[in-house]
């Protein structure tokens, strides 16, 4: 098999601490997203087990194996979690659910799980959709931004992009940073656009003062980005006049956030400094399922 | 004479060893972002090794394709337009037209009374990566090359994908994946509306119809959709056997010119 | 009313149409267009459908634009409006008016017409540009036919409009019921309709489908929603809305509520009086420039529909609602009222809408959303 | 130029000295007077704000592009300070970079963006430009004088133009005397009678500077060189006798070039046309092309100045269509004449894309045709609508005529996030290569 540059590698654990026999409440969270799909277990409200995997064309199957994988060796069966919500793209797919919601929910809440009460807006970076949450309460969701139609798909092109032009998805962002100062982005439009535009930022010096670095073609890659997901969160709450802000701390969700080549030009445009997750960032979305399911199948925040 | 013509695209890279107008050697390779020099010496080592001959042989270098500039051993760069242009009229004396579908770039050209270039025509932004885009929706379906050549044509009243634009024919085709519509029945979808953003650029130039329209470039490999294309395009096209390989092939002809 | 049928059938509707009355079939698209006078000369108005078909055909003629602009393009050279006789443009959208160019010189057959309405409505002079412009449409239209449009056809012609207002209306007066017995897709369904068929005829229908409702057994709760946006062509995004169990009770569209919303007032000057209800009509988008009407008109259907919150449907690349967004985000921010806001083209991508769509109704509370507040209000310096 | 392959004489302009004269005084003007500062368009041929003593209307487009020029980054922000609040990508940068500066509340160089007092939104030429300056009274209320463009299709028909003229004088009339009312300033009735007559002699001088670009080969002046004096003839605030001189100036250097035979570019072996202004930053792709030896003869918009482009007469000559006549000696009228004679050839901007059908139809071919051009650029910007409008179909007619035609694509002329520069000039190599020429080592 070739190398695979434009994929995170799959992960589960699950805890060696708890013992799940002894928990009041058990409930799972599954978030089958349209690249990859986790699977979440919270022993009364701490987290018992997850799982990480590619989601590939069979929903159904992804879901299996992420419960499977989440459940390890403990020696918990299916039928022993209370309660399963399902959420995500495919969030409709998984057999031993018993109960679905949205997204947006899930992200909200799977946020503070993982940053902690201080969390105000949460910017979810997915494979497919992009959204920017603005909380209030504990974990509700006050407002949101999904992506427009345009800008659909960004996280999933990223790991294209790593395979068309041969670099591993973990390195290319801290690859980008490497630059004294970032370039003009590529087209902020769409990633047909910006993708044909990277290919050919290669060679050819007589163009521009100088050819591009290797690490300035994937900054400015990265920048347009960055870029595009910075009106997103500025849509949410745009001041009368000035720039953009946001309200409280910061926390990024979903596959590129673990992209510093985004968080990084995000942060420093606004300004701050985003809160660390306490676990993987992609888990989110099942955790908030997850707590979800324990709220005893109540799906919104009515 | 023994000339070499390198095609480096966004995806391959194709070396050719052309000897006395004849294919004497060929090379072919993943061409990755910075490592497209490294990767285009190798493809012509691969293909000196075929025509066994050493690189100081070689009277001339031409290359072409979005990675042309990138390459440092080349003697010149074409653009892809001239390297099509070449190939086809080389192939086929009689070519009138020749459309060149690439991994990133859709290029049709028509010839004029003297053989020349009439006119050039580039695909529109919107239509720009189809054969990317095919190879991406194939990963994602999890389908081989070989399954997506194979796939029937688009049955009447199947699933339909936006044909106006590739993200939107993604997003669809991903909330055909969720209603589970199986994966080929989906991937015939993303054909043929790749076919038919492949067809805007042939209709810019060739209504009416020209009678021997050469079919160059990567995707012809894809048969389900070259097919496609032949029915939403009404053409009927000359597809050589070194389609893949027409690029290099014109650029080492425009090497054995000097 | 079997508002599907009648627009997958509107080919064979027309065409029957011209059978019977030996009148040619006008079409166009701007929500400006005075019908009442076409109406008169003996031709049937009828707004276009863009729909969907593979498009090999429209980037040969025509650059970009919005997917309804494309549509457009694709179905003429398709031959899909090969039923009409004339096509009026009126001055507005530039991207329809790129459409329109394409359909005259590809069919030099087709009876063309571009009529200047001004984008400034409120001048006192702008009844009068739009009176003659409307006179030389009439003079355009008595050569086409040629018949003279006589006051008696034009009283006429102003009776059915008004009637067919009226009863539109009708039908928005019902969705104001807390519990309405129409749902928002039947409503856009019959409103889609009506555009393409003769007044009169639809009249009648209109009044038996209007008794039928009020005899109709209410639904119960629903999120109540407003919409907002460019023009529509089909009722894919009711019909998603309320699977999910809420209810488009409202809308701002320009082939919605505005087209219904004014009849004309009786003059001795016929022309001035349409031209009065044009420039009258609640504006649209690009014409809601001098003194902004739309910002405030939204804030009063919001109120009298007790509506729940917003949702703007924007097609991709449509400018004249790009414009007008920061005015109503403005709004709408400042009085509370929930919105979400995206884009789409003519196909409504099912899942993703669907991800919005749910996830805005969770944060609604149905019924008190209105009337407790939206939430607290954001403190910035958290 | 010293480009291998010259083929004929050429050497620098003169007229440029006096150009940079004209621009520094200008800026001295604006920088050292207080003034009351609109935004909008003027929307007449002749700029009437200059009749008034200090108002100045201040354009959005070039407003956009001159902060566009300055920095690239604050651009960007700029666009983003627009795009947070709803107005989207579909929107002409020019537009949404310059609502932007005003929205973050800051020029480039941080100081405050200055006030607007008044606004005059244009609508429908390019109906992205109907809200134009909008903004600045959704936030800031000002006082707002809206004017329609009002346009037809067909041949022409002097009674329907009668109450488009009389829709128009209104509401310019009632913007004059409410500047005079509200702001306390006078609107000199004899400095507007020399602003028509100055811009009707510019109009002169353009249009024979068009004719000898079309007539000579190699052209005595490329459209490069021209957009750099283009602003100082219809849209600048310079003074009606320094325009006049000045454009007199520039003519007889080109007539002078012409009949000796001097060259734009030396190495002249292709002319290609436009369709449309091309972007603030196309500058470098006008000299990439002479590489090639390739020489823009410019657009219709270009060869515009202040009316009309040009057509063939009966007789062989060419001459402008719509010319914009108002002699020197035309007696002092009204005001209200004035300004309908201002407004009279805006009803019907040659232009423009609504217009007679004989335009509308063949106005690329013909245009390429009596300037002798070989080929067209033309662009597809992918949301500036008025740029853009019928550009594939004139492609469509420019290649049935036997022109070859290259067409490339951004988002729009103010804004280069689109402009994938890279392949943009893989096409200009292609279309050059295509033509059977090859760039001259520099």
């Amino acid at each position: 098999m070739a190398q695979e540059y434009g994929q995170w590698p799959e992960s589960c654990w699950t805890s060696a601490d708890i013992d799940w026999r002894a928990a009041k409440k058990i409930t799972a969270g599954i978030d089958i997203g349209t690249a990859s799909s986790q699977a979440a277990i919270l022993c009364d409200g701490a987290l018992f087990g997850y799982a990480n995997l590619r989601t590939g064309a069979n929903y159904r199957q992804a879901a299996d194996k992420a419960i499977q994988m989440a459940l390890g060796n403990s020696g918990m069966a299916v039928q022993d979690i209370g309660a399963i919500m399902q959420t995500g793209w495919g969030g409709n797919h998984v057999a031993c659910a018993t109960g679905e919601t949205d997204e947006l929910t899930c992200h909200a809440k799977g946020a503070r799980f993982l940053f902690g009460p201080s969390l105000h807006t949460v910017v979810d970076l997915g494979a497919q959709t992009t959204k920017a949450i603005l909380l209030y309460d504990w974990d509700r969701v006050r407002d949101f931004m999904i992506n427009d139609k345009c800008a659909t798909g960004m996280g999933r092109n990223v790991e294209f992009l790593c395979d068309l032009l041969q670099i591993p998805i973990e390195e290319i962002g801290e690859k980008s940073l490497e630059v004294p100062e970032d370039p003009e982005p590529v087209s902020t439009t769409c990633y047909t656009f910006a993708d044909t535009e990277t290919l050919g930022l290669f060679g050819r010096p007589e163009y521009r003062s100088e050819a591009l670095t290797e690490a300035e073609i994937y900054a400015s890659h990265l920048f347009a980005i960055a870029w595009r997901i910075l009106g997103l969160i500025g849509r949410l709450q745009a001041p009368e006049v000035g720039d953009i802000r946001i309200t409280g701390d910061l926390g990024f969700t979903g596959g590129l956030a673990k992209n510093p080549g985004v968080t990084k030009r995000i942060e420093r445009e606004l300004g701050v400094t985003a809160l660390t997750a306490a676990y993987d960032p992609m888990l989110a979305g099942a955790i908030g399922a997850a707590l979800l399911a324990g709220e005893g199948g109540e799906s919104h925040g009515l | 004479m023994l000339t070499a013509g390198i095609d480096i695209g966004v995806e391959n890279v194709k070396a050719v060893i052309l000897k006395d107008g004849a294919i004497v050697g060929r090379g072919k390779g993943r061409s990755g972002g910075v490592g497209r020099n490294a990767a285009a010496e190798a493809a012509l080592a691969g293909a000196l090794q075929e025509a066994g001959a050493a690189s100081a042989d070689l009277s001339g270098t031409v290359a072409t394709g979005k990675g042309k500039y990138d390459l440092l051993f080349a003697d010149k760069q074409v653009t892809e337009a001239t390297a099509a242009a070449r190939a086809a009229k080389h192939l086929y004396p009689d070519a009138t037209c020749v459309m060149s579908l690439g991994a990133d770039e859709t290029l049709v050209l028509t010839f004029n009374a003297k053989d020349k270039i009439g006119q050039a025509v580039l695909n529109e932004k919107c239509a720009a990566g189809l054969g990317s885009f095919l190879r991406k929706m194939a990963m994602l379906l999890e389908l081989t090359p070989d399954e997506m050549s194979a796939l029937p044509p688009v049955a009447p009243g199947g699933a339909t994908v936006n044909d106006g634009c590739v993200v939107f024919a993604e997003l669809d085709a991903l909330s055909l994946l969720n209603q589970s519509v199986s994966s080929r029945e989906i991937a015939s979808a993303l054909t043929d509306a790749a076919a038919i953003r492949a067809c805007t650029v042939l209709n810019d130039i060739t209504i009416p119809m020209l009678d021997c329209v050469v079919l160059l470039g990567g995707l012809t490999r894809n048969h389900a959709f070259v097919q496609a294309l032949q029915t939403r395009s009404g053409v009927d096209f000359t597809i050589p056997s070194e389609a893949e390989y027409a690029g290099a092939l014109g650029a080492a002809l425009v090497a054995s010119d000097h | 009313m079997d508002y599907k049928a009648l627009i997958a059938n509107r080919r064979s509707y027309a065409m029957d149409w011209k059978a019977r009355t030996g009148g040619k079939v006008l079409g166009y698209f701007d929500p400006y267009f005075p019908e009442e006078l076409a109406y008169a000369a003996g031709m049937l108005p009828v707004r276009m459908m863009a729909e969907r078909e593979p498009d090999t055909l429209s980037a040969k003629w025509i650059y970009s634009s919005c997917y309804p602009v494309k549509a457009f393009t694709n179905q003429f050279l398709l031959g899909r409006f090969d039923y009409m006789d004339a096509l009026v443009h009126v001055e507005g959208c530039n991207w329809m008016y790129n459409a329109f160019e394409v359909a005259m010189n590809h069919d030099p057959a087709l009876l063309t017409h571009f009529l200047f309405v001004p984008e400034h409505t409120d001048a006192p002079t702008s009844r009068d540009v739009l009176r003659s412009e409307l006179n030389v449409f009439k003079g355009k239209l008595e050569e086409w036919t040629g018949k003279a449009v006589s006051v008696e056809a034009l009283d006429y012609a102003i009776e059915v409009y008004n009637t067919n207002r009226k009863l539109l209306r009708k039908l928005y007066e019902l969705r104001r019921f807390y519990h309405t017995p129409i749902l928002g897709s039947e409503a856009m369904g019959v409103m889609l309709a009506n555009q393409l068929m003769d007044k009169a005829e639809m009249n009648l229908l209109l009044a038996d489908y209007i008794r039928e409702l009020e005899a109709r057994e209410p639904a119960g709760d629903r999120v109540r929603l407003m919409l907002l946006g460019s023009e529509t062509w089909s009722t894919d995004l009711e019909e998603m809305v309320e699977s999910l169990g809420a209810n488009i009770v409202i809308d701002d569209l320009d082939n919605g509520a505005s087209y219904c919303w004014n009849e004309i007032i009786p003059l001795e000057d016929r022309l001035m009086a349409i031209a009065l209800r044009y420039l009258g009509r609640p504006h649209s988008a690009l014409r809601d420039n001098n003194w902004r009407r739309r910002p405030q008109r939204i804030f009063e259907l919001s109120e009298d529909f007790m509506i729940d919150g917003v949702l703007i449907a924007k097609q991709i690349y449509c400018h004249p609602h790009g414009l007008d967004n920061y005015a109503i985000w403005k709004l709408l921010r400042e009085r509370g009222i929930p919105f979400h806001y995206f884009e789409r083209d003519l196909s409504l991508p099912a899942e993703e809408t669907k991800l919005r769509l749910k996830a805005f109704l969770h944060t609604i509370k149905p019924g008190l959303t209105r009337l407790m507040g939206w939430h607290q209000p954001l403190n910035l310096e958290v | 130029m010293a480009n291998k392959g010259q083929l004929w004489e050429t050497r620098p302009l003169e007229f440029w000295a006096r150009a940079k004269e004209l621009r520094a005084g200008w800026q001295q003007s604006i920088e050292s007077k207080e003034q009351v500062v609109g935004q909008g368009n003027i929307l007449a041929i002749a700029d009437w704000s200059r009749a008034f003593p200090d108002v100045t209307l201040v354009e959005d487009n070039p407003a956009g592009s001159m902060i566009a020029s300055q920095s690239s980054p604050f651009a960007r922000k700029c666009r983003l300070a627009s795009e947070i609040r709803g107005w989207g990508r579909e929107i002409c940068g020019y537009q949404n970079t310059c609502w932007g500066s005003q929205f973050l509340g800051y020029q480039v160089d941080g100081s405050p963006f200055p006030e607007r007092r008044f606004v005059v939104p244009l609508p429908c030429l390019c109906d992205q430009h109907t809200k134009r300056g909008q903004q600045v009274r959704d936030y800031e209320p000002v006082p707002q004088w809206m004017m329609d463009q009002c346009v037809y299709l067909g041949p022409r028909d002097e009674a329907r133009e009668e109450a488009m003229i009389e829709h128009r004088a209104f509401s310019m009339l009632r913007q004059i005397n409410d500047i005079e009312r509200l702001f306390g300033q006078q609107f000199d009735d004899e400095k507007f009678h020399d602003l028509l007559t100055a811009y009707s002699l510019v109009d002169q001088y353009s249009r024979d500077i068009s004719v000898f670009m079309a007539n000579t080969k190699p052209t005595p002046l490329s459209i490069k060189d021209y957009y750099s004096v283009y602003t100082l003839g219809s849209l600048t605030k310079i003074d009606p006798d320094d325009a006049v001189n000045f454009w007199k100036l520039v003519r007889d250097e080109v007539a002078w070039r012409a009949e000796n035979q001097i060259a734009a570019v030396g190495n002249e072996r292709f002319r290609w046309i436009e369709a449309h202004p091309p972007s603030w930053h196309f500058l470098k792709y006008y000299r990439y092309m002479e590489q090639y030896g390739a020489v823009c003869l410019g657009s219709q918009y270009a060869h515009r100045v202040t009316a009309g482009c040009l057509e063939r007469k009966p007789d062989g000559t060419l001459d402008r269509r719509n010319m914009l006549y108002y002699p020197k000696d035309t007696p002092l009228v009204t005001r209200e004449d004035g300004v309908r004679i201002c407004l009279t050839p805006d009803v019907r901007y040659p232009h423009h894309h609504k217009m007679d059908e004989f335009i509308r139809h063949h106005a690329l071919v013909e245009f390429a045709d009596i300037f002798q051009a070989d080929g067209a650029l033309l662009a597809g910007w992918r949301c500036g609508v008025g740029c853009t409008l019928t550009r594939k179909e004139q492609a469509m007619r420019l290649r049935k005529a036997g022109y070859s035609v290259m067409f490339y694509e951004g988002s729009q002329p103010g804004d280069r996030t689109d402009l994938d520069e890279k392949r943009f000039l893989e096409q200009l190599d292609t279309w050059m290569e295509t033509q059977g020429l090859e760039k001259y080592a520099e």
